[in-house]
């Protein structure tokens, strides 16, 4: 780690996510030296848990592929993972990151052959899963992890179970003694990447998310698609491994709400869009799908596509914020209760499944910035004059979808190149 | 000139056999080194244990470095495995893959060995073959760095553009048809909020940003002027920049942005909201003029100049609506539009009703949504309802359905605003699709004409605009890459790419400033644009074999391909982006890259050993799309998929590179089965080379005729769409091949 | 030293009232729990949630601003406590309204003025609930059990308003979880996933829409039969009330056989510190809590 | 124009909600609804309103006056502050409702017969009257609101429950002659009577 070259000619960008990456990418690309803060094993951030892109229908790891390549290919951009930025210090041409690394326990040796995976017992939440499922105490974070390279889980370390890894091992990858290391990097320009995380639907109450099994959140239901997801690929109810074909999609779990987020969070319209051609793709049909919605946020050309799913008659449409869900105790089926508003018509609707449409939450808390920023009242980066060198890019500048963010971060990267270009022109 | 290089350099071929990761517990790496040496005329063949390590790094380096090799063939881990370790400096380096495309894939049993040593020693025939045709390719040295960038437009989004990239030090020239810079955002009162608290109308800042373009140096304005010819390619783009009075300048640049914004729709088109028969029925852009002439002061309606008391926002107005001449999209800011322009009656009155008729209210993200609660905040009133009507009369009257209280009713008021949507100036279609339209017209007996206006007049073969995409903007089809058009170094900003507010046109038009300087550098090197960023290779072609088909300059997804006054394929390099689709259209097999050509598959197929009918060994040739299918297969093995030992796999970059005589030369020398695994197409197509796949299909569809003259069964010739994600699907299909052939039997061309 | 309170009982606990044994167990309970109650001199009614027809909005609030008044004025310093989920209710509504509202505040003490009071709106308003959680607290209030509730099930029936909008602190508005915490802390055993636990009981309206009100009573009792429940227990004399009283009536409605006792915390808490029957306020109960009475009668 | 359309003039223009604004306790509230009808699916006693409150606030904006002072939904309000805590924009539904039906009966055009209104009514009299509620002269009231005779029925039918009551000592006879007071009579009435010469004065003009 000693021998990374940093100068107030390089980028910093934190966060290794898509938009992440397009930033890091970009500048590269033209020759600026960029080092990539990533807080997890692997680079590639949420969309790498996503099954689907909306309208398009296509697959995020299509995409992911050829940025790693571009990655692995230029020798600008240096990636930290499991990496964080724990102070920032400096302003506009030259910064001071203090940045921990917390220890992986497999070194550039490894070659992902897996035989430490085969003989570690312990079996772990997999977070890239939104723990669903389970992943052994050695592990390698999904089948697009970049870097490709297993990590050990601390909970392990001390455990027969990291011995055995070890002695597994044939080209002596695994460094029990790794420990946390703590670096200081300079930085020209900071591109702040560090995305969103799902609102934590167990505080919606009346949807009782933490009390009914069959209530889950927008993106389990978006893992169980992954043939290498929890459910192998499956669209099964939690209670009884029951196939879901009557699934209620409720919008705005979270977002547009005093009581949780203020923010709408854009995507989530078109996501449980998207998510509904699931149901009706895998049970013809059989599938019934009722999105309970406020407004149906499918702007510019995502209208197209919601038109093509109001086309499906095994889609209805109903336009009411659902005021409280309570469980039928002999299915295990979730009831739903609210009134239709147009045209005032109350309901008790019993469904297999209800997915929660959670909103977007800035992945940083508002006070936990490690240098002051100007933020809007949601938390989400305002671009400002006063953020001097620091610029945000994606979801922490607001919520946004994937080809908006991408948007975002190409925009940060020139706004970077600006600030490192004037410190080489200083510089001479 | 490619042939030249090919006699010039002496290639020693310098193969490296891996036995880490289980490779060499399972096969046995002397026959390998054998193998490598006596069939693939191998110089020098080493083994190591672990061949990533520091140390194996450098045993081939030393080889590099003092033994002149220079065609690499590393038999060991899958191509998209440890390329950092093996990024080996000016040689070929090729992947043998024998983990990931062998031992993975194969069950470790003994009755397994042979067949599954057969598969790693064609792999590393297939590496040598490879690696002696193969080239190390190198820019043309045509291009040299241009740094200046076009600009197409001096709206907000060509200012900013022009503005971003300034700063970044990087010259501009801005050409802007109309006498003033500033384009529809000059016709705003005020705009939309573009910072917290998200309350109220934000003045325009055009004054300001005209101002500061005009006081910029690195920027140059052209006003009153349109682009009547581009030529060249990124890099070497020249442009005539012609004024009003005729003057024609001609410049060059490196990359070009275009930000030609997006013209009104025509509120003509809507007679039931009596547009035209009634003036106090605008659309929000003439509501604009009135609240400018007001500035600040009472709005005044035109019919009759009365302050205006009563306003109605009809939303989606000639949108969202497969209606004949009706907008099929959403334009994405009228929501926010209108309840800015309700702000201007709220804030000069707080008496003045003012009445949003909308079905779904669209004001995403934190701004959009804290402005949507302070127009209610100020008194806003928004009504979902569906007009279907606005009577005519001294006061213009709406009928509408209230979709809430169920029920049909009609409101008087001083004034109706239309929230018509935003028609993209993309320019003219496409020469493909103009010449449909002849066709069409000509049916009908009728002549047609091209009524658009060209934006860049393009010296293009295949049309003289960017290729248009949904409800005809020039924007992107890629979700992960949202700048990429279909014209290299030519990137759209703003309005013309998709309907977008001021905010998301500035912060569009820096994204693709960053996008044309990336470019205005890399083709400066010769460089690929993505997909395959960097690489130095492009297309050549032997003059003395083509037959002037065109079929190359047709089916060029990127329009690249121009032709030369005697009708030759004229390439233009920087305007390619390596995909090979002109290769695969080649009927006469004479376009090739330096380290991608006809013989650089054609002989990899070759290399591998042909059993004999009645050894009961067929031979499955998989030709792999690189960006999907190879990665699907390389997942599968990752997840120890098995499939047959009989297969063998050649990546190729993308399934339109596929030339027909691969698959015929496959078939004579007696494969049994051939797969072509590419990305999906239609509508949602997923090739990164955007009708690369769609072509191959095609050109597949007709080889059924060709495997008929061998009488061989079609079935052993098989096409299919992959994405990704199919890592389960790849190893089926390759198995249900093996099946088949089965069933048919042996290819009786063994030889 | 014991805890001394600005204490609001509100209409229903007065003697002869409705609630008079909420009153009764309350004060029991303190005794055990050094807690001082010092009664607000003169007190009003609050008008609950119902007075609006007839009062207008500063009327009601010129209501309960007296006897913040008062209170300042006879038990300063001390935080109101009240034990009535209405009284509670209006009177932190009131604080709220005239904290946000200077023209209201005004006007409230040009009203408060004609009763020579003046309001100054400083004082805590506080539920009997928040008072055992916040400054009592469980560990303190188990120490004091000398006769455990054993073998007793209990639904804990939080109802509306001791719940919303301002609820206890640190509880949710749809599953709050503090009356099932008592229960245990004294012994007993809670219903799990009781949930009618927030359901309206009908209020006010258990006297003017009988029938309506009586089917959301029927839901509640229903519910805790279900979860095998001896008895429901709340902190709301509205609820205690209207769950308990029309239980005849219900079954005659419905054919059901409902006889479910309807206690207070307070009453569990007395009879778990060893207080008798009657300090208890069990002689209250119009269905007897037997299994209390036993415990009392040890 | 015909007076139907004359008549349709008036609809939608803002006077109503104006008027809600000014008048109505939490009025100003009404305008930041934004129909997602979360109140309405929230309340206990639902089915029975004619208009939910979401409903009533779409017809304010309308401006269906009558429509809405007279109905009787908003005295279905149980103040069980469901909608109140639920409601994404922070409208104090329970707190609109209260003053919707206060405002109606302030304008004389509140739904006469409804039990609830005049329960309500009753409740205010019986607490103005000593400035604490007298429960069973409450009671009593309530049963006779409806006539005598109908009044003799409810007695009868409540019978059993005034029993229980009372022999559990929570109804007491005493009430009916004197009962609980506050002592500062005067003062009290005097507080009432300003409070409300002050309301009137701001709603009234």
């Amino acid at each position: 780690m000693s021998d990374i070259v940093a100068t107030n000619q390089t980028i910093l960008v934190v966060g290794g996510g898509i938009s992440g990456m397009t930033a890091a990418l970009e500048a590269a690309e033209i020759g600026k030296q960029v080092i990539v803060i990533e807080k997890s094993p692997s680079i590639g951030g949420r969309v790498t848990r996503l099954y689907k892109y909306f309208p398009k229908l296509c697959f995020p790891t299509c995409g992911q592929e050829i940025n790693q390549r571009r990655m692995a290919a230029n020798p600008n951009i240096t990636v930290l993972t499991m990496a964080e930025v724990t102070d920032l210090q400096g302003d506009a041409g030259n910064y001071t990151a203090t940045v921990k690394i917390s220890p992986r326990y497999v070194n550039a040796n490894c070659t992902a052959c897996g035989d430490c995976a085969s003989v570690v017992e312990a079996e772990l939440d997999d977070p890239h899963n939104y723990n669903m499922s389970k992943h052994k105490g050695a592990y390698l974070p999904h089948n697009m992890a970049m870097p490709k390279r297993y990590v050990l889980a601390p909970e392990i370390i001390a455990t027969d179970d990291a011995e055995k890894a070890k002695a597994a091992c044939k080209f002596d990858a695994i460094d029990l003694d790794m420990q946390e290391e703590t670096l200081e990097l300079k930085a020209g320009a900071v591109v702040w990447a560090t995305g969103w995380r799902p609102f934590d639907a167990a505080k919606i109450q009346p949807y009782g998310y933490d009390r009914i099994d069959n209530v889950i959140s927008s993106v389990e239901f978006e893992r169980m698609m992954d043939p290498f997801g929890p459910t192998g690929g499956k669209l099964v109810r939690p209670s009884d491994g029951k196939e879901a074909k009557n699934i209620a999609f409720i919008q705005c779990a979270g977002s547009r709400d005093r009581n949780y987020l203020k923010h709408c969070s854009r995507i989530c319209c078109m996501a449980s869009l998207k998510q509904s051609t699931y149901v009706t793709e895998k049970f013809g049909d059989e599938a019934d799908v009722s999105i309970y919605y406020i407004d149906i946020r499918a702007i510019d050309r995502f209208d197209n596509f919601y038109q093509r799913v109001k086309e499906n008659p095994n889609v209805t449409f109903i336009k009411s914020k659902v005021a409280n869900i309570v469980e039928n105790k002999k299915n295990g089926n979730p009831v739903l209760n609210g009134v239709n508003v147009e045209g005032y018509h109350r309901y008790a609707n019993e469904h297999d499944m209800v997915v929660l449409a959670v909103g977007m939450q800035p992945s940083v808390d508002k006070n936990a910035f490690p240098i002051e920023l100007k933020l809007n009242d949601e938390g989400f980066i305002e671009s400002d004059e006063a953020n001097g060198g620091i610029f945000a890019a994606g979801c922490s500048a607001d919520a946004l979808d994937v080809n908006r963010a991408v948007q975002s971060a190409t925009a940060s990267a020139l706004k970077a190149i600006q600030v490192v270009n004037r410190v080489a022109q200083a510089e001479g | 000139m490619a042939d030249e290089k090919k006699i010039a350099v002496e290639k020693k071929i310098g193969a490296y056999i891996c036995n880490g990761c289980g490779i060499g517990e399972r096969l046995d790496s002397s026959q390998l080194e054998t193998t490598a040496k006596r069939d693939g005329k191998a110089a020098i063949c080493q083994q190591h244990d672990f061949l990533c390590s520091e140390a194996g790094v450098k045993m081939i380096q030393d080889d590099i470095d003092n033994e002149g090799v220079n065609r690499v063939v590393i038999a060991a881990c899958s191509r998209r495995a440890k390329t950092e370790a093996f990024a080996f400096k000016d040689v070929v380096v090729i992947r043998s893959n024998l983990r990931e495309g062998v031992i993975w894939v194969r069950p470790d049993e003994d009755d397994q060995r042979e067949t599954t040593q057969e598969m790693a020693d064609d792999y590393i025939r297939m590496g040598c073959a490879e690696a002696k045709y193969a080239n190390i390719p190198s820019a043309s040295g045509q291009q040299s760095v241009n740094k200046n960038i076009l600009i197409a437009g001096g709206g907000i989004s060509g200012m900013t553009a022009a503005l971003e990239a300034s700063k970044a030090g990087y010259p501009c020239t801005i050409v802007e048809k109309s006498s003033a810079l500033g384009g529809a955002t000059a016709q705003l009162y005020k705009k939309i909020p573009t910072r917290a608290p998200y309350a109220d109308p934000e003045d325009t800042g055009v004054d300001a940003m005209i101002a500061a373009v005009e006081a910029d140096s690195n920027i140059t304005v052209f006003l009153n002027s349109t682009l009547t010819n581009t030529a060249g390619a990124p890099g070497r783009f020249t442009a005539d920049i012609s004024t009003e009075s005729g003057s024609t300048e001609t410049k060059e640049f490196g990359a070009i942005v275009q930000a030609s914004g997006f013209t009104p729709y025509d509120a003509n088109n809507l007679p039931e909201f009596a547009y035209g028969k009634n003036k106090d029925v605008v659309t929000q852009m003439e509501l604009e003029a009135l609240a400018k002439t007001a500035n600040g002061g009472a709005i005044k309606r035109p019919s009759d100049g009365k302050e205006v008391s009563s306003v109605l926002f009809i939303q989606c107005a000639g949108q969202r609506s497969t209606k004949a001449g009706h907008l099929e999209h959403c334009s994405g800011y009228c929501c926010s539009a209108s309840i800015k322009e309700a702000m201007y009656f709220k804030d000069q009155n707080t008496a003045i009703d003012t009445t949003v008729l909308y079905t779904d209210l669209r004001t995403p993200g934190a701004g959009g949504e804290n402005f949507y609660r302070s127009g209610q905040n100020k008194g806003v009133i928004f009504t979902k309802g569906i007009a279907s009507e606005v009577v005519d009369g001294a006061n213009p009257t709406v009928k509408f359905k209230d979709l809430i209280l169920d029920e049909d009713v009609s409101m008087e008021v001083d004034l109706v605003v239309l929230a018509t949507g935003m028609v993209a100036n993309a320019g003219q279609p496409t020469r493909a699709e103009i010449t449909l339209s002849e066709n069409e017209a000509k049916e009908a007996g009728t002549e047609y004409k091209v009524s658009v206006e060209s934006i860049l007049n393009l010296d293009y073969r295949q049309g003289k605009d960017v290729p248009h995409m949904t409800n005809g903007f020039a924007d992107s089809h890629f979700i992960c890459f949202p700048y990429e058009t279909q014209r290299t170094g030519i990137y759209t900003a703003g309005p013309t790419r998709r309907p977008m507010d001021t905010r998301q046109a500035m912060d569009d038009a820096t994204g693709a400033a960053m996008k044309a300087i990336s470019e205005a550098e890399n083709a400066g090197l010769g460089k690929a644009a993505h997909p395959r960023v960097a690489d130095l290779s492009f297309p050549s072609f032997r003059q003395e074999g083509c037959t002037q088909c065109k079929r190359c300059t047709v089916e060029c997804p990127f329009g690249a391909i121009n032709e030369t006054e005697d009708g030759y394929p004229e390439f233009n390099e920087s305007r390619c982006r390596r995909c090979g689709t002109c290769m695969g259209a080649c009927p006469v097999r004479v376009i090739s890259f330096e380290n991608y050509s006809i013989d650089t598959v054609g002989q990899q197929l070759k290399a591998v050993d042909i059993p004999d009918e009645f050894d009961e060994k067929p031979r499955i040739l998989v030709l792999a799309c690189e960006n999907d299918a190879y990665p699907a297969l390389d997942m599968a093995a990752q997840n120890r998929l098995e499939y047959s030992a009989f297969t063998r796999i050649i990546p190729v970059r993308c399934l339109g590179s596929v030339s027909l005589s691969w698959i015929t030369d496959s078939m004579n020398s007696g494969y049994d089965g051939v797969i072509l695994m590419g990305c999906p197409s239609g509508d949602d197509y997923q090739c990164h080379f955007v009708k690369g796949s769609a072509m191959a299909q095609e050109r597949m569809s007709k080889v059924g005729d060709t495997l008929e003259t061998l009488s061989l069964e079609k079935e052993r010739v098989q096409t299919y769409e992959i994405s990704i994600t199919d890592i389960q699907k790849v190893p089926q299909l390759i198995n249900e091949m093996a099946e088949t052939i089965e069933k048919i039997g042996m290819s009786p061309f063994k030889f | 030293m014991s805890k001394e309170y600005s204490f609001y009982p509100g209409c229903s606990s007065q003697e002869g009232a409705s609630s008079s044994n909420y009153l009764k167990s309350v004060q029991s309970m303190c005794d055990v729990l050094d807690i001082k109650l010092n009664v607000i001199p003169d007190w009003n009614c609050c008008s609950a949630s119902i007075g609006y027809c007839g009062g207008g909005e500063l009327p009601r609030l010129a209501l309960s601003a007296r006897n913040i008044a008062l209170s300042e004025k006879h038990n300063q310093g001390q935080d109101i406590v009240a034990t009535c989920a209405a009284c509670w209710l209006a009177t932190k509504e009131t604080q709220e309204r005239l904290d946000d509202d200077a023209g209201l505040m005004d006007e409230t003490n040009q009203a408060l003025a004609e009763a020579g009071l003046k309001i100054e709106n400083k004082t805590k308003i506080r539920h009997m609930v928040e008072v055992l959680i916040e400054d009592i607290g469980y560990e303190e209030m188990g120490k004091h059990v000398s006769k455990p509730l054993d073998g007793i099930k209990i639904a804990g029936y939080v109802g509306c308003q001791t719940n919303r909008p301002f609820g206890i602190e640190g509880e949710s508005f749809e599953n709050p979880k503090y009356l099932d915490k008592f229960i245990e802390t004294l012994g007993a055993e809670p219903v799990e996933k009781y949930d009618k636990k927030v359901s309206c009981c009908g209020g006010a309206l258990a006297f003017s829409e009988p029938e309506k009100s009586q089917a959301l009573i029927k839901d509640i009792i229903e519910a805790a039969y279900d979860g095998g429940a001896d008895m429901i227990v709340t902190p709301c004399p509205v609820c205690q009330m209207n769950v308990e009283v029309y239980q005849d009536k219900i079954n005659a409605t419905y054919g059901t056989k409902f006889n479910m006792p309807v206690t207070y915390y307070s009453t569990l808490m007395s009879v778990a510190y060893g207080k008798n029957s009657k300090q208890s306020g069990l002689n209250g109960q119009i269905i007897k809590a037997k299994k209390l009475e036993e415990v009392a009668s040890k | 124009m015909s007076n139907l359309n004359t008549g349709m003039v008036e609809k939608y223009r803002n006077n109503f909600l104006n008027e809600v604004e000014a008048n109505v306790e939490e009025g100003e509230w009404v305008k930041m609804c934004m129909q997602c009808g979360v109140c309405s699916g929230s309340c206990p006693l639902g089915p029975y309103w004619d208009h939910p409150p979401q409903e009533l606030f779409m017809m304010i904006r309308a401006g269906k006056r009558e429509e809405v002072l007279e109905s009787t939904s908003m005295w279905m309000c149980t103040s069980c502050y469901n909608c109140l805590v639920r409601c994404p924009r922070e409208l104090p539904i329970t707190h609109i409702m209260h003053g919707l039906a206060h405002y109606a009966t302030r304008l004389g055009i509140e739904p006469k017969g409804q039990p609830t209104r005049q329960f309500a009514q009753l409740f205010w009299d019986n607490l103005a009257k000593n400035g604490r509620v007298n429960e069973l002269w409450l009671g009593v009231n309530l049963y006779f609101m409806n006539g005598f005779v109908n009044g003799i029925k409810v007695a009868m039918g409540m019978a059993g429950i005034g029993l229980g009551m009372y022999k559990s000592g929570r109804l007491s006879i005493k009430e009916l002659i004197g009962g609980h007071t506050v002592k500062d009579k005067s003062g009290f009435k005097a507080m009432i009577k300003k409070a409300q010469e002050l309301e009137s004065a701001r709603v009234d003009k």
